[in-house]
């Protein structure tokens, strides 16, 4: 079990994870501000014979930056963290030299469709396996969404990715694998009774590797 | 109005009551019912989750449909979930917030004899009433309970070969039309019961902030509850007469749903902390027998909070397939949210700086509301960062959020509320020791339940999962399931203390009197409890709500229908009594 | 106030052809004009926006409330826009 | 008891505290607030399905009927001007053309209902449905002639007749509950002093009205 996120495997995660970090410190940094202050606090003032509060109704200047600190930090945060949507979610994100991948989703089920060795989608070698998604690392892939049914979500932890796949939408996700193994893809979005098993194998493999599984996949797909 | 002679019958008197006050008492015992109901649901998940189809004790009385030989199916889980989700939010917390609270304290805070339109306000609590009941009947249609989560997606729930719940499916959407009815009827009588029944002197800036935060939620449920029932409308003839707003086969959208959704469920959950918020102001100011710390800063905290609610819904739906420009825009307002919050929880700290702290009941809770408030909306932070989204969405770090802010915040909130204002409703106050008992078994348990869960959702453990171990990545974390589901239960167990507190007290809890929390609202000039009517004359107010150790006066407490020998009278002249 | 409108009452007959003469021209641009689509769209929700005004402004009155009153109507307009802009954003840009 | 509480003070005497509005017409327009929201989430849907929709929309007057629904938009106007007429008259002490006015109101918003019910019919009866147009009839020809998109049929009842349908809904709200105020002035119920009930639920008619008038142009003009 980890405490903590998740092994790394795409070229995402590293600064996913990175902002996650510096959010947990800024909100770390608020939280004790606020617990140990309340904490503080209770011990401090609390009721003794013969004291009395002291009477005031604020103080404009503590306000100002009290309000002022978490604005600036936030928009801070908010335009750091843009910078990385755009490189994830961006409309023009896709690189263009991705590697296509057509992932069906269907209640409950992951229906991969491959290139083929020829390497392009929409070719007579392409050929579709269940709930098997097999990609290379090393170089960007890009999934064409589609769903037959409810709304399901690609989700592959290691990659820190993670894509709505809605009916009647054409959605494209992107992301470059590192790391070579086994892991899985999850389906995270409540589809129907059988959403906890739409699960799928999911293999990182070398580029070699990769195109000579596919040759032996697609001979076998097509027998 | 004569405030003593009252000749009602029975019937008049407490079951079709126009009086606000009884309105209010029959929401609290409605909708406590319904906490209950959705506590008895979570510990049904707890179970699953933590002993994955393990028979569940006692389970063995749940048809073969559900679970049978006590062993939850998946399809029976998935209506846990929902309809967990749905009471809690809906049916519980909101109603108790709003329903009780706005009901009870409105016209007493403000001093008016009764709301703008009792009677309106008697249909708005039958109408809630008549929507539980629908939604409870999910359970014994055929099918089953609707099984789309709270949030009910569409597609999925406006087809019920998707599903596999249609009945169900179409009470949920009756149901939530019906509470939509509801609360617009609750809202307008609100908003027109501040706006022009406030006693003479009671200015906009004398309004406790509890009324203060009433008032707005008032307006975020007028405005945002028609939003739902128009969306739900639309859903039910999708699954009726065969529209097709939702079905993407017919050129429908699937996002229009979450669009609807959303632009109502944003506004939604500031529901459901405002009013938390404005009560938990009155009692800190009480508990700390401190003026509250920036009174007019915490009102535009308050209307700032309900502004940028409305132009956040997006930050749902970031991994939705929605425009990722439009993704960015909902990403920097949800930030930029952060900021009133940040207004209140700070000045909640500065009035309990160098106060002179009172830890009753009602005290302990509040402060607990602010302490875990605050980490529930801290979590909020870093969803509202659109890339961490995109790993943490549909986790159980989003669980942890919902219930940090909800549980943590405004149940919490409720819990001391409920204590403060007790001795008003019932005119007994609530055992002491054991609401102290209450309030720690409370804390410790919520926190070891809530909090393991934004580890199980950094490890990425997906909500809404029946069965976790499905996962080879998820199976290490299941000891972790099991611990949270033991810290459930236990939570569960403590909430026992607060039932029997709560029930044993109505008879023989220490008798009130007017004031025993020697507080400042008008409701405390009153017996306790107060008759039909309130006032003979309504009182006149001299000053603002929290004026705690004022210099002025002997005793730390200065209350606003107290008049002094330097106040003068307020320019508006009362409404001439009859 | 009904002391208001009582002193200040307009012309409701003259209104009534106001919205009748919208009426009758909404649906000749609709259809008779020659005109692109795109202004015909413009000019056929500006004349819906005048004779909804109208009805708003004499028919209830608001012409003759305060301006608060006024005001507090207006509230939920933007978030009615702000709704549909964003929902449609996706088939815009 | 008297049923006095908040409700005893009566207009022009004395409006409450607050803003200067009394509380019966300061409700109405609360609840009109949330009434735009609500039509706000039914047209809405329609504007941002029409936007995102895969065809061409149907043009106007292919299928719906634009003569008839003119006319009935002219009643509904009319209607509206009785209805402030009603007003105008119970403020000058005229009980009477109250009675009459209201009537007139009624009649007007009762006639606009049944139109639209005759047109609801006409229109099953062409094939055009809220599920979409039914195989083999009139309007599902038109598609075969390439007169009217196909790919946007469902969504083009589905909007049509949940919107129009809440509208008449509203009317029929208003023309029950007008019947009810009608009723009262016949007994005398409104004076010169008091006539709350007149113009709150002129205040509602008149909304009703202001709704039509923006559903006629987007869904039959545009
Ligand atoms: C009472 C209810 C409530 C409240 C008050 C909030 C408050 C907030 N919520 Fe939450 N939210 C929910 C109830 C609530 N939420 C629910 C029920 C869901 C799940 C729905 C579902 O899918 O089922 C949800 C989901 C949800 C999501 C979607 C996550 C996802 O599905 O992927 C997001 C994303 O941005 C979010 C963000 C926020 C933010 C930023 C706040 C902010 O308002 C919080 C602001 C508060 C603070 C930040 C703390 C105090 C401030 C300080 C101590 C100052 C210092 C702070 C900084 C410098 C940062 N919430
Ligand atoms: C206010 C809201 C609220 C509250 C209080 C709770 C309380 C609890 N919730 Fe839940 N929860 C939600 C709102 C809430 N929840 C929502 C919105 C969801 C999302 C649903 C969805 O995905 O669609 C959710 C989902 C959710 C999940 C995720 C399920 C999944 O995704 O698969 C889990 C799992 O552990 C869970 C557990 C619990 C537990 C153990 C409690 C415990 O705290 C329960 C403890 C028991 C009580 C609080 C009852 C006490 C009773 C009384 C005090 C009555 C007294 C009566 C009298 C005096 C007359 N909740
Ligand atoms: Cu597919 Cu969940
Ligand atoms: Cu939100």
């Amino acid at each position: 079990m980890h405490w903590w996120l998740p092994a790394q495997g795409s070229t995402f995660a590293g600064f996913i994870d990175t902002l996650f970090t510096v959010i947990l410190i800024i909100t770390g940094i608020a939280f004790f501000v606020v617990e140990l202050g309340l904490l503080w606090f209770t011990f401090r003032y609390r009721a003794r014979p013969g004291r009395r509060a002291h009477y005031t109704h604020g103080n404009l200047k503590a306000e100002v930056i009290w309000t002022a600190i978490p604005a600036i930090t936030v928009v801070a945060l908010g335009i750091v963290s843009n910078h990385y949507w755009k490189i994830i979610k961006g409309r023009n994100s896709v690189p263009a030299d991705a590697y296509q991948i057509g992932v069906h989703a269907k209640q409950f089920e992951w229906q991969i469709t491959y290139p083929g060795p020829d390497g392009v989608l929409g070719t007579a070698d392409d050929f579709t396996l269940r709930n098997d998604l097999h990609v290379p690392a090393g170089r960007p892939v890009v999934v064409h969404l589609s769903s037959e049914d409810a709304i399901h979500s690609f989700f592959v932890p290691v990659f820190r990715l993670r894509q709505d796949v809605v009916p009647g939408m054409a959605i494209n996700a992107w992301f470059q694998a590192t790391t070579p193994g086994e892991y899985e893809l999850a389906c995270s979005q409540l589809c129907g009774l059988g959403h906890y098993r739409m699960r799928a194998h999911l293999t990182v493999m070398t580029w070699d590797d990769f195109q000579a599984w596919m040759k032996t996949a697609a001979q076998g797909a097509t027998s | 109005m004569s405030a003593h002679h009252d000749d009602r019958s029975f019937i008049r008197k407490y079951i079709f009551s126009t009086d606000h006050k009884i309105i209010g008492i029959q929401f609290l015992f409605v909708s406590l019912f319904f906490l209950l109901v959705g506590g008895l649901l979570a510990m049904q998940i707890r179970w699953q989750l933590g002993f994955p189809g393990r028979p569940m004790p006692g389970g063995g009385i749940l048809p073969a449909t559900m679970a049978p030989g006590g062993v939850i199916l998946p399809e029976y889980y998935i209506q846990l979930v929902t309809m967990h989700g749905t009471f809690m939010v809906f049916f519980a917390i909101m109603p108790l917030l709003v329903g009780v609270f706005a009901n009870y304290l409105i016209p007493l805070k403000i001093g008016a004899h009764d709301m703008a339109f009792p009677t309106l306000n008697m249909a708005s609590f039958w109408t809630a009433l008549l929507a539980g009941l629908i939604m409870l009947a999910g359970f014994f249609v055929p099918d089953g309970a609707p099984r789309a989560g709270w949030t009910s997606y569409a597609p999925l729930s406006a087809r019920p070969d998707l599903s596999g719940a249609s009945y169900g499916q179409m009470l949920w959407c009756i149901s939530l039309v019906c509470l939509g009815l509801s609360s617009i009827l609750g809202s307008v009588n609100y908003i027109t019961t501040v706006i022009n029944l406030r006693a003479p002197g009671m200015t906009w800036f004398r309004l406790p902030l509890s009324v203060w935060a009433l008032f707005i939620t008032a307006i975020l449920g007028l405005l945002a509850l028609p939003v739902l029932s128009g969306a739900a409308i639309m859903l039910l003839f999708d699954q009726t007469i065969g529209t097709h707003f939702f079905d993407p086969a017919a050129g429908g959208q699937a996002l229009l749903w979450q669009h609807l959704f959303w632009f109502f469920g944003h506004p939604e959950v500031y529901i459901l902390i405002l009013p938390a918020m404005g009560m938990v102001s009155d009692i800190v100011a009480n508990g700390s027998r401190k003026p509250i710390f920036g009174y007019h800063s915490m009102v535009f905290a308050i209307t700032g909070i309900a502004f940028l609610g409305w132009i956040v819904w997006g930050h749902h739906m970031f991994v939705s397939g929605m425009n990722p420009t439009l993704g960015s825009t909902f990403m920097v307002t949800t930030m930029i949210i952060a900021v009133p919050s940040a207004i209140k929880v700070f000045n909640w700290m500065g009035t309990m700086w160098r106060g002179n702290l009172r830890f009753h009941v009602p005290m302990l809770n509040a402060i607990g509301f602010v302490a875990m408030f605050t980490i529930g909306g801290l979590s909020g932070v870093f969803m509202a960062a659109t890339p961490v989204d995109i790993h943490i969405h549909d986790t159980y770090f989003i669980v942890a959020h919902i219930h940090y802010v909800l549980f943590g915040g405004s149940l919490f909130a409720l819990f001391g509320a409920i204590t403060f204002w007790y001795p008003k409703m019932f005119g007994r106050l609530m055992n002491e020791f054991w609401g102290k008992v209450h309030f720690w078994l409370t804390m410790i348990f919520f926190n070891l339940t809530f909090f393991p869960m934004h580890i199980l959702g950094m490890g990425g453990e997906m909500r809404r999962l029946y069965d976790p171990t499905q996962y080879d990545f998820l199976k290490p974390y299941q000891p972790l399931n099991t611990f949270i589901s033991y810290s459930a239960f236990l939570l569960f167990a403590s909430q026992v203390v607060f039932f029997v507190n709560f029930l044993w007290s109505l008879k023989h809890g220490k008798a009130a009197g007017n004031n025993p929390w020697e507080d400042n609202g008008l409701e405390w000039s009153l017996p306790s409890p107060p008759a039909h009517g309130n006032w003979e004359t309504v009182p006149t107010v001299y000053r603002g709500p929290y004026e705690y150790s004022s210099p002025l006066v002997k005793e730390d407490y200065l209350p606003q229908y107290r008049k002094l020998d330097t106040d003068r009278e307020p320019a508006m002249t009362p409404v001439s009594g009859h | 106030m009904a002391t208001t409108a009582q002193h200040q009452r307009p012309n409701y007959v003259l209104i009534w052809a106001y919205l009748f003469g919208l009426t009758i021209l909404e649906v000749l641009f609709a259809f008779e004009m020659p005109i692109s689509r795109n202004l015909k769209i413009v000019i056929l929700l500006f004349l819906a926006a005048w004779k909804a005004l109208l009805v708003a402004l004499y028919f209830m009155h608001l012409k003759f409330e305060s301006s608060r009153l006024r005001l507090m109507v207006l509230i939920p307009l933007p978030l009615a826009v702000i709704l549909v802009l964003a929902a449609i954003s996706e088939h815009v840009w | 008891m008297t049923d006095a509480t908040a409700n005893a003070m009566q207009p022009p005497a004395r409006a409450e505290r607050g803003l200067d509005v009394y509380n019966n017409k300061l409700g109405m327009w609360v609840f009109l607030g949330s009434e735009v929201m609500f039509f706000t989430a039914l047209i809405g849907a329609y504007i941002i399905l029409r936007f995102g929709a895969p065809g061409e929309w149907a043009k106007p007057n292919v299928v719906l009927a634009v003569p008839l629904t003119g006319v009935n938009t002219f009643i509904l106007i009319c209607s509206s001007v009785s209805m402030v007429k009603a007003f105008a008259a119970i403020a000058d002490g005229n009980r009477k053309m109250l009675s009459r006015w209201l009537l007139a109101t009624i009649v007007l918003g009762a006639t606009f209902v049944s139109v639209q019910g005759v047109e609801y019919w006409k229109l099953v009866h062409e094939g055009f449905t809220p599920a979409g147009y039914t195989d083999g009839s009139h309007v599902a020809e038109l598609v075969a002639q390439g007169k009217l998109a196909a790919a946007t049929g469902g969504l083009y009842g589905s909007t049509f007749f949940t919107m129009t349908g809440f509208h008449g809904f509203h009317v029929t709200c208003g023309v029950i509950c007008l019947i009810y105020v009608w009723i009262k002035s016949l007994r005398g119920g409104y004076t010169q002093q008091d006539y709350r009930g007149v113009e709150v639920i002129g205040l509602y008619w008149h909304f009703v009205d202001l709704v039509w008038i923006i559903l006629f142009t987007i869904v039959y003009l545009i």
